[in-house]
């Protein structure tokens, strides 16, 4: 469930790209604090270990088909959730670079969707609490199966809300809720169980690296209510962020989502959506020389209102179509042509 | 065999950033900048425009071509991650019922239009970033990014999963192969087999994290890890950063497309 | 018995990642023989050993084992005729204990538990081990994870055995006992290393490889003695027979 | 120079988990010497080399190395003294390129950019693999890589070599070179092993361990030609000093 740059509109990028590193620049500045100097190259074999175990393909039970490994919460009960979350951000970052997965604007959604969920609500305000400091194996069991579920559910909902706000796809809000939600509750199942019996496994054959810390964690007492109360607080200040520039920069998009988010006037919308766009594109065109041709048609369409579709214009259509063919070809040349120059 | 296709892929690309072309020789800081700006003009434009992101490609064709990356490869891994893209954008035909017209006599529906746009873009953004590493070594683009201030420890976390993606790559495969040999098929993925070869690996890990550590304090480290300042901007990163930022204001601000269109209709009509 | 024959023909194999392993290799190998391979590193020896059961499949070329063509189709068949041990017992040993480890063969054959007992027991005894039959593998020596490894191939009664680098890490003494050990097997046996002495123990067939290829084949009484012959293959008279 | 010397007094080491590794274990390297340290699986080598600059500290008995007595506050000092190169050079080269694994250590010591450069060179020629210097590790053969996990470790010009299984995995032609390389240095070294022919080829003196102590120690002429001292340790005489 990476999101795709394509699927993001610029001011949705850039907030989530400026809360994840809002978070990582806290994280590292807490790691520096609390752990100690033999954590760093783990930390770093931990990012490996996670991409290691997603290329071991296991069937899941009942379907027939296969499932890999998150990482987020094993992470997370290992190396506490500052590190965790800075492994995170490294593997989805070797991730778009490497597999594109998901891609380099998009990364800022995708690690706050699938890192900050799991590293601070679902350790904080789960795993801790149930698991405690070492646990028996029941409680290690629930508290990873619970937190890894309401990770993904987070995030899962996450990327409903960054792609309905970036305004691309025309999916209804509730549809895809519908449709994100219960797909990562399953996945969130298998993943849990997954986790909890590698945690299991870990605790049986080498006790001391869970419980005391072959590891050495930031205590935990007293900090995780501050720390709760401060991602939510950064939560809220940028969805908040996100509404607002998305307001500032395109008003038309957030009507459009709004509408959207609440179910109604599907036409309306597209009246809205492309219009201006038509329009842009025409008040362009008219700087430049050789726009006699369209001139001609300029006021038409404007007038002639069809009913089913307000902005039609063959005359800058049909210069798209012409003109995506011969860029095409121009491209197409240009690299042809090096790759010639270039044997020689 | 689908999970050693994956580890294959990292590898060729890997390889391929290890060439010597003039994109390879590049700054890495430029690469990354100009691709980030080229990445937001792209996603900036509205979800049905199409006809304007055509000139973009201009942009991957040369990196292909002047960094000798095979076009092939670029294709088919963009091929590979392209469902999710496809899953979400394949609703805006079905949903999106509005006509537009294309050529006289020819309309269609506006949600196809939205679509084409969602996966010219995605071709766009996918193509960049993955020519973006295969033109530049991973190294070279950690530093970059440490250069341009993110926190030390990411990007030592950075190098550290670059380089023990590798390592423990090897081993999973040795691990997995064992399993597939005894197993027959799918009898041996279930999940409590896979849990503990999970586990049998994660307790390795840390072992071997822990010789790391040893070798890292053989060598001195004491919390910090050192940078080297290796790489110097030069007039022909100057130049290149300079020419796609124009390239690109060009691209976003006038309709290439549709201007070389009407060009090539006033000589035909 | 036809069936026990291995024969490469013209096998060609590339990495997705480009890189060249083998390149137009023949052998044929039949019933009973037991063979080295040896070469430089990066020669190819992994990578040919993981042809033997399919788990590469050649870019050109045929594979045959007995008298099945390897293809995607054959190859769960041909993993029941060939058993692979790899060089690290590390990471073939992933069960909690010796039972479990050598019994996971045997039982996803698909054996009723009796039988899988049967077998476990009799592949332990077969390399001494049954001792150790409820340790986890991770409280074993080297050389009995070594053993214990050869044992779980064992179980699946493979008719041909395949070896990478069995004695690494392993001191004198306990490849010694490897090396009895092989020596007792009947199987058609394929081993691959750079421990030149125990190839000339354990093997009176050796085949040279060099990039891919194969460079020499012949009893390893000659080519192992033939120094010019070694040397140009990055290898060296075996250690016994150099003179101090 | 007594700065040099490293000492072990009536050394104790015990796992947390109870296992005993090193008891009461007693030897003293003097200033150039070469001693090859050998004994069975699991008999101590490596646990006795981690204590050679601190990763372990004993349980008992005092290390010294140099003027030094190891302690948790001289062990920073020792380390610079003692360069350690351990079995599997995965595990040694930690950073993404040649360069920067070898410049690693001068950087931590401090020294400027281009003194460090400096010290890159010598290191990487002395083991003949300038050419390598912007490669990333993945892309090197098995020899080359423990080339340049020396050469990192070197570039800290330490006075002590310290180094556990150096040939594993080689070619015979790698390790050939392998042992040339370390016959050229002048340095104090400590070599574990279980090829007892390198050992031979590189050590004037030998040290046998048996379950954590010291079983016998004195010139290699004499330890490793006496069969049966050695069979008695888990080890056999030199391949290339048994017959065929
Ligand atoms: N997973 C892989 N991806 C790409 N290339 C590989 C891979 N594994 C091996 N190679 C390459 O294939 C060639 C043959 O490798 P192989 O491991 O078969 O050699 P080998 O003879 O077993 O060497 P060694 O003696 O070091 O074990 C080498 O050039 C190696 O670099
Ligand atoms: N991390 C550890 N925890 C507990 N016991 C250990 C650990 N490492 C080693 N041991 C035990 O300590 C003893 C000495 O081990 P060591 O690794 O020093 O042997 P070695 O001589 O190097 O063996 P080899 O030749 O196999 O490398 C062994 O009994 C081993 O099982
Ligand atoms: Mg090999
Ligand atoms: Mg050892």
């Amino acid at each position: 469930m990476h999101m795709a740059d394509a699927l993001i509109s610029p001011a949705v990028g850039a907030t989530m790209w400026a809360g994840s590193l809002a978070v990582l620049g806290y994280s590292s500045r807490k790691i520096r604090e609390t752990i100690d100097n033999k954590t760093i190259p783990l930390m770093g074999v931990m990012g490996a270990f996670i991409f290691a175990a997603q290329m071991i393909n296991f069937t899941i039970p009942g379907t027939g088909s296969s499932g890999h490994l998150g990482g987020g919460m094993i992470l997370a009960a290992l190396l506490g959730p500052y590190a965790a979350f800075v492994v995170v951000a490294s593997v989805l970052t070797v991730q778009a670079l490497f597999f594109a997965d998901g891609g380099l604007l998009a990364l800022g959604c995708n690690v706050w969707n699938l890192g900050l969920y799991p590293c601070f609500i679902g350790y904080y305000l789960i795993y801790k609490p149930i698991a405690g400091d070492g646990g028996n194996y029941r409680r290690i069991f629930i508290a990873s199966l619970l937190s890894v579920i309401v990770a993904l559910q987070f995030g899962a909902f996450s990327v409903v809300l960054e792609t309905i706000l970036s305004g691309k796809s025309e999916l209804p809000f509730h549809t895809f809720v519908l449709l994100m939600q219960p797909i990562h509750l399953a996945i969130g199942l298998v993943e849990g169980i997954v986790t909890a019996g590698i945690l299991s496994y870990v605790k049986n054959a080498r006790p001391e690296i869970l419980d005391t810390g072959a590891v050495s964690r930031p205590p935990a007492a007293g900090l995780p209510c501050k720390n709760i109360l401060i991602v939510f607080v950064v939560l809220a200040v940028l969805t908040g962020g996100v509404l607002s520039w998305f307001a500032s920069t395109s008003p038309d998009g957030l009507e459009w989502s709004i509408e959207k988010v609440t179910g109604k006037g599907e036409l309306a919308e597209q009246e809205k959506g492309i219009a201006p766009v038509l329009k842009e594109i025409q008040e362009k065109t008219a700087f430049l020389p050789d726009y006699n041709f369209k001139q001609a048609h300029k006021e038409k369409p404007e007038t002639e209102k069809v009913p089913a579709w307000p902005g039609i214009d063959t005359g800058t259509s049909v210069s798209g179509v012409v003109g995506g063919g011969i860029v095409l070809g121009i491209v197409f040349l240009i690299g042809y042509g090096i790759r010639i120059f270039k044997r020689q | 065999m689908a999970f050693d296709s994956q580890y294959y892929n990292v590898g060729y690309l890997d390889r391929l950033s290890y060439q010597d072309t003039f994109v390879h020789r590049l700054d890495p800081r430029t690469k990354l900048i100009t691709t980030l700006l080229f990445l937001f003009t792209v996603i900036s434009f509205s979800k049905y425009e199409v006809a304007a992101l055509f000139p973009f490609l201009l942009f991957p064709a040369i990196f292909l071509t002047v960094g000798e990356i095979p076009p092939g490869f670029i294709l088919k891994k963009v091929l590979l991650v392209s469902p999710f893209a496809i899953f979400i954008g394949i609703f805006n035909p079905l949903l999106d019922h509005g006509q537009v017209a294309i050529l006289p006599g020819l309309t269609l529906p506006a949600g196809w239009l939205s679509f084409a746009s969602i996966l010219l873009k995605f071709f766009l953004t996918v193509s960049m970033a993955l020519l973006l590493i295969a033109t530049t070594s991973f190294p070279t683009i950690c530093h970059a990014l440490r250069r341009l201030g993110l926190p030390s420890i990411f990007v030592s976390q950075l190098l550290f999963l670059y380089r023990y993606i590798f390592v423990l790559g090897e081993e999973v495969m040795r691990i997995v192969r064992a399993r597939d040999m005894r197993s027959y098929g799918r009898k041996g993925t279930e999940i409590k087999v896979f849990v503990r070869i999970a586990g049998v690996l994660f307790l390795r890990t840390v072992e071997r994290a822990e010789r790391i550590y040893f070798a890292m304090l053989a060598r001195g480290y004491e919390g910090d890890m050192p940078v080297s300042k290796k790489y110097h901007l030069t007039t022909s990163d100057l130049a290149f950063a300079l020419s796609v930022i124009v390239c690109l204001f060009i691209f976003r601000c006038y309709p290439v497309t549709q201007i070389i269109g009407n060009f090539f209709r006033g000589i035909f009509s | 018995m036809s069936h026990h024959i291995v024969e490469f023909k013209d096998v060609c194999f590339r990495y997705p990642d480009g890189t060249e392993a083998l390149h137009n290799l023949s052998f044929r190998i039949i019933h009973g023989e037991s063979v080295g391979i040896i070469g430089a590193n990066g020669s190819g020896k992994s990578t040919l050993l993981l042809h033997m059961n399919g788990y590469l499949m050649p870019t050109g070329g045929t594979v045959n084992i007995g008298d099945l063509h390897l293809t995607r189709k054959t190859r769960r068949e041909i993993r029941k005729k060939v058993g692979i041990v790899f060089q690290n017992p590390d990471d073939q040993l992933f069960m909690p204990t010796v039972y479990d480890d050598v019994a996971f063969g045997p039982q996803n054959l698909g054996m009723d538990e009796e039988d899988v007992q049967k077998r476990v027991r009799a592949a332990l005894d077969l390399v001494n081990c049954y001792d150790l039959i409820n340790k986890p593998p991770h409280h074993l020596s080297n050389g009995q994870k070594s053993a214990v490894a050869i044992a779980a191939v064992m179980a699946m009664e493979p008719d041909i055995l395949a070896m990478d680098e069995p004695a690494a890490n392993l001191d004198p003494k306990s490849r010694r006992l490897l090396i009895n050990l092989l020596k007792t097997f009947e199987h058609s046996k394929i081993i691959a290393s750079h421990d030149l002495d125990l190839i000339f123990d354990v093997c009176k067939r050796c085949i040279i490889i060099r990039e891919g290829t194969v460079a020499a084949d012949g009893p390893s009484q000659d080519i192992l003695t033939n120094k010019i012959l070694l040397e140009e293959n990055n290898l060296e008279l075996p250690l016994s027979l150099q003179r101090r």
